[in-house]
């Protein structure tokens, strides 16, 4: 078991090392001098100089990623020009929002998922199936930025009962912190969970069509026993794994949904970044989002061992 | 010996819908299992002898759209119209059935022992550390050693013949009256495959339970079984005791199946006896006999379907000609 | 019998080990074929059983060098087929072909029987090009195939004509020694009966010597000359095939007779029945790997490996009790 | 270099041989759902291709009289704050959608076809690319592709690359699990014992029984391009204004959701329809070619 755990930690570095170099690698893409288009036309030559010698720009591109990289390992992003402050701080100020409306909706989208797949594979073939699986299907084409909008046209503009836009912190208390959160969330959850969905779906199909499933049948078991015990065991080590890289979708909708409803999370200082040509906070927001999202699917590997005694046990 | 049989199978048909419309899988099948005797189910791949055993649980899943007809008479019961709450009750408990591939007929994330420990929880309304106990001592009659702590062993760390003999122990927990086996040995080795088959007929005779066991391997037949029931394309054709099938087979098919065997017997220099063509297709099923396109002995008479006749006691077979040979044809040694 | 020709394979000490696992620090070896020697003559079926796990197919893909050998020699036609470079290689390639066990999976579906079976000719540039096509039409019909089979897919066939296709596609470069791993276990007994008789009429026709691999005795012994038997990686006999059947010396080799379900109900004879599985080849037993199930191992059989030597005129066995107790 | 060419050529015989077949094509057209795909999708590729016909209007001509006029005879979607015709603009719209999905699902495919077979033919590279993959795809879409606009600058063919990049790994990643299945199948080993070379192997037996997981993830790849432009044009790193996209009306419709609801409702509904075809054809292929998928019926 401990060396399972040592095996995936292994497989982790490089990737980690893979998400560092396209990272770094993505911002200096730009075509001519990144700090002309950073302070823009007007500046003078001796400002462009300073900036470059502050950011090392004039440096070979090895010797940038090697300090870059020395200063991501100690927790040093780098430096804000356009916020005047460390990248680090600005993303930890933004972080509160994302990592709350990201928990809210994959919670809903799970509880809703689950359950649909669960249903809708049991009674495979019967009208149930076909009205799940289409409400699942409408759930993937519709992206969450338009339903997003509708719910604020619905909900803020005609009903009334939630705000438009706007965010408040947990601090403010939950009633009001989850009144901001409930339609970004929901309009979140809703592709996500129509993926889930879909995969639990399909896998606990999969599932029944084992031979050890027409075992516990010939046990004389009765049909919902076999599927909560037997099957649904079974059947979750695929769908932990579509929850696991499905977050990159969730993180990427996130992103969208913050500027529908003007929630300050990561999303947002990314794209004011973008616009503000805020090289640094780009770099460092998105190399967070990645080690987030492999570190979540490094729990989710580490979840198999106690589901799948053959991954447990494995020597 | 005429006592009441434990099963009788009176015109069974099953039926599949598939794209292309109703397939008939099994065509009016009939046939009576006494306890203490082990019949065999014998045939090619799509003869529909699995489908037969199938149907005895009506283990066809929820939505499959499978059709049965006829009855299937058990302690005064016909199976295939009582409520599914009443046959569950029957499964695992009174007819119990083990499978073929043992590799993937055990559950993976679930111990051995809990997964014997159920059905006895189900059936016998023991707890779980009665039922439990009651596991060992069916490992330990199934041959397994030291059974104590196999119990606690999950199915990928134990051998094919252990876990076809964990199958054969969580099918008997409940000390069935039949026990079903689908080709329980042909996935095994030859070595491991004779350990089973002792095993069962011990079981037999201490459980004095019927056994319908089905096979494509005639060795196997000859070494287990009392009476045997051979099938082709969802009919029975023959049905005798297995002495007299290897003695005076009447149905060409059974002839042709039986020559057509490289066994100890057979003469090394000359050729295998080839059953002409191919089994054909369940969806264009030949009308009359369905052997007569492959039966060198076919005339106009096999046009219209033959029946199940009574040939002596205990010989039945479904042919216009039977015992028919070509002249010099030697029968087997 | 066949005559005293030369023989056309000739392995010696064949070995190979299997790492468990990818990593380099994990040294622990499958032992799958451990020193296997034989010699198969021209115009003969040597038949190779054993159970499954015996490394048996892994001797058969050695000899054909579809997989390296870890050690040991095989030489076809007085050549060692090891130490051959790629001109000479491929014509012993063209020489030596193989059959597989599964007819469902041994074709590409995407591709028309008789392209693919053209394809073989194609990589080894057997005549003009365009008379590819009319030679696959000829190996069509030896087969028993038709000539309009050539532009049907594989899904459009059953078990039994896929084999033919697939033997067909071996016999297409005009080999010299056909390895047959398992062809006939996956098929029905009627198609079972008509491959072996059509395997046997192309060896007279076509002066083919085949390496039979099997787990089915009774069909091996119908169609080889020869049969070796192999457990745990090592070859515990060799004979004829009628003398190994009358007189097995071997103690496995008996077990294993013993345990073939023999289709005459009046046949009741002393069986042997083995009790225990077989052991993981990872760390196989000391000694001879049979000794932790042989009903008459002693101290002898734990310490030192049993030789393959002659015990009878073509007939070898490999174990230390041998001589004091059967002859 | 011409056997390649007619082993391509012959994958391509061979593929639309199946194609032409009838039992194939009934069977896909007896499933209703991706048949209402196929309608779905023929209505915004028609709208696509002779966009300036179907259009009342320039798309990008102001009329400063008619602003935020509801959807009327004259203006059937309304019109924008600068008086331009919301209707004409998302018929326009429609151009950029399908020609980046397009362009998307091709790059993507073409890479990660080469990618997936190679990482799953040669065992020493398999480790390289997988890494690499799994780099990649740790990545949100959206957050990649922002970033590769904010390096690149505002134009479509940078929309393009960048959400090609971002589905490059999902493609390699389906090709190599299918191509790892098809090299262990026996026909493999086959060819490999009769001495075929590598590229023959990979391109002539490997590749055909790939395509089927390869086209219905590429459909699926279609509808996702389709919602990734939308969503940077709708952060304003996609497509530049003043050029029409579905993203930048919608963009426009955020700020006046109160007065003028019509400008952000109809691009959406586009949207919609053009994903909801592209996954309703996406499930329809995939009950058709993957054998071992369970239908709705079984």
């Amino acid at each position: 078991m401990v060396k399972y755990i040592f095996k995936r930690i292994c497989y982790l570095l490089p990737v980690l090392a893979v998400v560092a170099i396209v990272d770094f690698v993505i911002i200096h893409l730009t075509p001519g001098d990144p700090a002309a288009v950073m302070l823009g036309s007007d500046a003078t030559d001796a400002d462009l100089a300073k900036l470059r010698e502050q950011l090392g720009l004039n440096l070979p591109i090895y010797v940038q990623f090697g300090r870059w990289l020395w200063g991501v390992l100690h927790g040093n992003l780098g430096w804000s020009i356009f916020m005047d402050m460390p990248v680090s701080t600005a993303i930890w100020q933004h972080l509160g929002p994302t990592v709350s409306l990201t928990i809210l909706a994959e919670v809903i989208a799970i509880a809703v998922a689950i359950p649909l797949g669960v249903a809708a594979a049991a009674n495979r073939g019967t009208w149930l199936d076909q009205l799940f699986m289409t409400l699942a299907l409408l759930g993937i084409s519709i992206p969450s930025f338009w339903i997003g909008l509708n719910f604020i046209l619905l909900f803020a503009v005609k009903l009334g009962w939630f705000p438009a836009a706007g965010y408040q912190p947990l601090s403010s208390g939950l009633v009001n912190h989850l009144k901001y959160l409930i339609m970004p969330a929901v309009s979140l959850g809703i592709m996500q969970g129509a993926l889930i969905a879909r995969m639990t779906r399909s896998s606990l199909l999969e599932v029944l069509n084992e031979n050890y499933i027409r075992t516990a049948e010939a046990k004389g078991l009765k049909y919902w026993v076999i599927i909560f015990k037997h099957a649904l065991r079974n059947a979750f080590i695929p769908i932990l794994t579509v929850i696991g890289l499905t977050f990159a979708v969730l993180i990427g909708g996130a992103v969208v949904t913050e500027t529908v409803f003007n929630i300050p999370g990561i999303g947002k200082l990314v794209v004011t970044a973008v616009l503000r040509r805020d090289y640094a906070v780009i770099q460092g927001a998105i190399l967070m989002t990645a080690t987030a999202y492999v570190l979540i699917n490094l729990v989710i590997d580490l979840l198999y061992a106690l589901i799948d005694p053959r991954v447990r046990l494995s020597k | 010996m005429k006592k009441q049989p434990l099963l009788e199978v009176r015109d069974l048909k099953t039926r599949f819908s598939t794209e292309t419309g109703l397939v008939t899988a099994v065509d009016g099948v009939c046939f009576q299992i006494y306890s203490g005797e082990t019949v065999g189910l014998v045939g090619e791949s799509g003869c529909g002898k699995s489908v037969t055993s199938l149907s005895i649980l009506r283990l066809f899943g929820k939505h499959s759209g499978t059709r049965l007809e006829g009855k299937i008479l058990f302690e005064e019961r016909d199976l295939l119209t009582v409520p599914l709450d009443e046959i569950q009750t029957i499964r695992g408990n009174k007819i119990s059935m083990i499978f073929q591939d043992p590799m993937t007929s055990l559950n993976p994330v679930y111990t051995v022992g809990d997964q014997i420990a159920e059905s006895i929880v189900l059936h016998q309304k023991l707890d779980r550390k009665q039922a439990l106990a009651k596991a060992v001592t069916m490992l330990e009659l199934v041959g397994i050693p030291s059974p104590e702590s196999r119990i606690h062993d999950y199915p990928h760390q134990l051998s094919g013949g252990m876990r076809q003999r964990v199958m054969i122990a969580m099918g008997l927990a409940c000390q069935p009256k039949l026990l079903i086996a689908d080709e329980p040995t042909t996935a095994l080795d030859v070595t491991i495959q004779a350990q089973i088959l002792e095993l069962m007929q011990k079981l037999q005779c201490e459980l004095n339970m019927g056994i319908i066991l089905i096979t494509h391997d005639l060795g196997v037949v000859a070494e287990v079984c009392d009476r045997v029931l051979v099938m082709y394309l969802g009919q029975i054709v023959e049905e005798c005791p297995v002495e007299v099938l290897f003695d005076n087979p009447l149905h060409p098919y059974t002839c042709g199946l039986i020559r057509s065997i490289p066994s100890m017997a057979t003469n090394r220099r000359e050729e295998l006896h080839v059953i002409a063509g191919m089994v054909p297709s369940l969806y264009h099923v030949p009308a009359g006999c369905h052997f007569a396109p492959r039966c060198p002995y076919a005339d106009a008479q096999c046009g219209n379907p033959p029946e199940l006749v009574t040939i002596d006691a205990e010989h039945k077979v479904r042919c216009w000609h039977p015992g028919a040979r070509a002249s010099g044809e030697r029968r087997l040694a | 019998m066949a005559t005293q020709a030369a023989p056309l394979v000739e392995v010696e000490q064949l070995v190979k080990y299997f790492p468990v696992s990818k990593n380099y620090f994990d040294l622990r070896v499958v032992k799958a074929v451990n020193r296997i020697s034989l010699s198969i003559r021209e115009g003969e079926t040597y038949g190779l059983v054993g159970e499954s796990g015996c490394g048996k197919s892994t001797t058969g893909r050695l000899i054909l060098r579809l997989i390296e050998p870890t050690a040991g020699e095989v030489r076809f036609q007085g050549k060692n087929v090891l130490k051959l470079a790629n001109e000479e290689l491929r014509k012993v390639r063209q020489d030596m072909q193989i059959v597989f066990q599964d007819p469902f999976s041994a074709l590409n579906p995407r591709i028309r029987v008789g392209s693919a079976i053209k394809e073989t000719m194609d990589i080894f540039e057997i005549g003009p090009p365009n008379d590819r096509k009319a030679r696959t039409y000829d190996i069509l019909d030896k087969v028993g195939l038709q000539k309009d089979h050539y532009d049907r897919y594989p899904h459009e066939f059953s078990g039994g004509q896929r084999q033919r296709v697939v033997l067909a596609r071996a016999l297409a470069v005009g080999p010299k020694f056909v390895v047959c791993d398992e062809p006939v276990s996956a098929l029905d007994v009627s198609t079972q009966s008509q491959i072996i008789n059509l395997l046997e009429k192309l060896q007279r026709d076509l002066k083919l010597t085949y390496l039979f691999i099997a787990h089915n005795l009774s069909v091996v012994r119908h169609i080889s000359d020869r049969i070796g038997v192999m457990y745990l990686g090592h070859l515990m006999e060799e004979a004829a095939t009628d003398n190994l059947f009358a007189r097995p010396l071997h103690p496995y080799t008996q077990a294993l007779l013993s345990a073939i379900p023999h289709p005459n109900p009046r046949h009741k004879r002393k069986r042997v029945v083995l009790s225990g599985d077989v052991p993981s080849p990872l760390n196989p037993p000391t000694g001879c790997v049979f000794h932790t199930r042989c009903p008459i191992a002693v101290g002898a059989c734990r310490d030192t490996v049993p030789v393959l030597h002659q015990v009878a005129p073509g007939h070898n066995v490999a174990c230390h009790k041998v001589h004091e107790w059967n002859i | 270099m011409d056997i390649a060419a007619n082993a391509i050529l012959k994958k391509k015989t061979n593929f639309l041989e199946s194609i032409r077949r009838n039992i194939v094509v009934r069977r896909f057209m007896s499933n209703r759902l991706a048949v209402t795909g196929c309608a779905l999708l023929t209505i915004i590729f028609l709208m696509a291709i002779f966009a300036p016909l179907l259009a009342t209007q320039p798309p990008l001509e102001m009329k400063v009289t008619d602003r935020l006029k509801a959807p009327s005879a004259a203006y059937w979607f309304g019109t924008d704050e600068f008086g331009r015709d919301v209707y004409s603009r998302v018929v326009h719209g429609s151009r950029i959608s399908i020609s980046v999905g397009l362009s998307v699902v091709v790059i993507s495919s073409v890479l990660g076809l080469v990618l997936g077979l190679y990482s799953a033919y040669y065992r020493h590279l398999d480790n390289l690319i997988m890494r690499v993959v799994d780099g990649l795809m740790a990545f949100p879409a959206v957050l990649l592709a922002i970033a590769i606009m904010a390096a690149l600058g505002p134009k479509v063919e940078n929309v393009i690359i960048s959400i090609s990049v971002v589905y490059i790994p999902t493609v390699a990643r389906t090709v190599r699990s299918a191509a790892l299945v098809v090299r262990e199948q026996t026909y493999i080993e086959a060819i490999q014992a009769l001495g075929g070379k590598p590229w023959r192997i990979i391109w002539r037996h490997i590749a055909p029984n790939c395509m089927s997981p390869l086209i219905v993830q590429a459909t699926f790849i279609f509808a996702y391009a389709v919602i990734i432009e939308a969503s940077l044009s709708f952060l304003g790193a996609g497509t530049p204004p003043p050029q029409p996209s579905w993203g930048n009306i919608l963009s426009d419709g955020r700020t006046l959701i109160r007065q003028a609801w019509w400008i952000m409702v109809f691009p959406g509904i586009a949207i919609v329809m053009t994903v909801l075809g592209l996954n309703l054809i996406g499930d329809g292929l995939r009950d058709l070619l993957d054998p071992h998928t369970n239908k709705a019926k079984s």
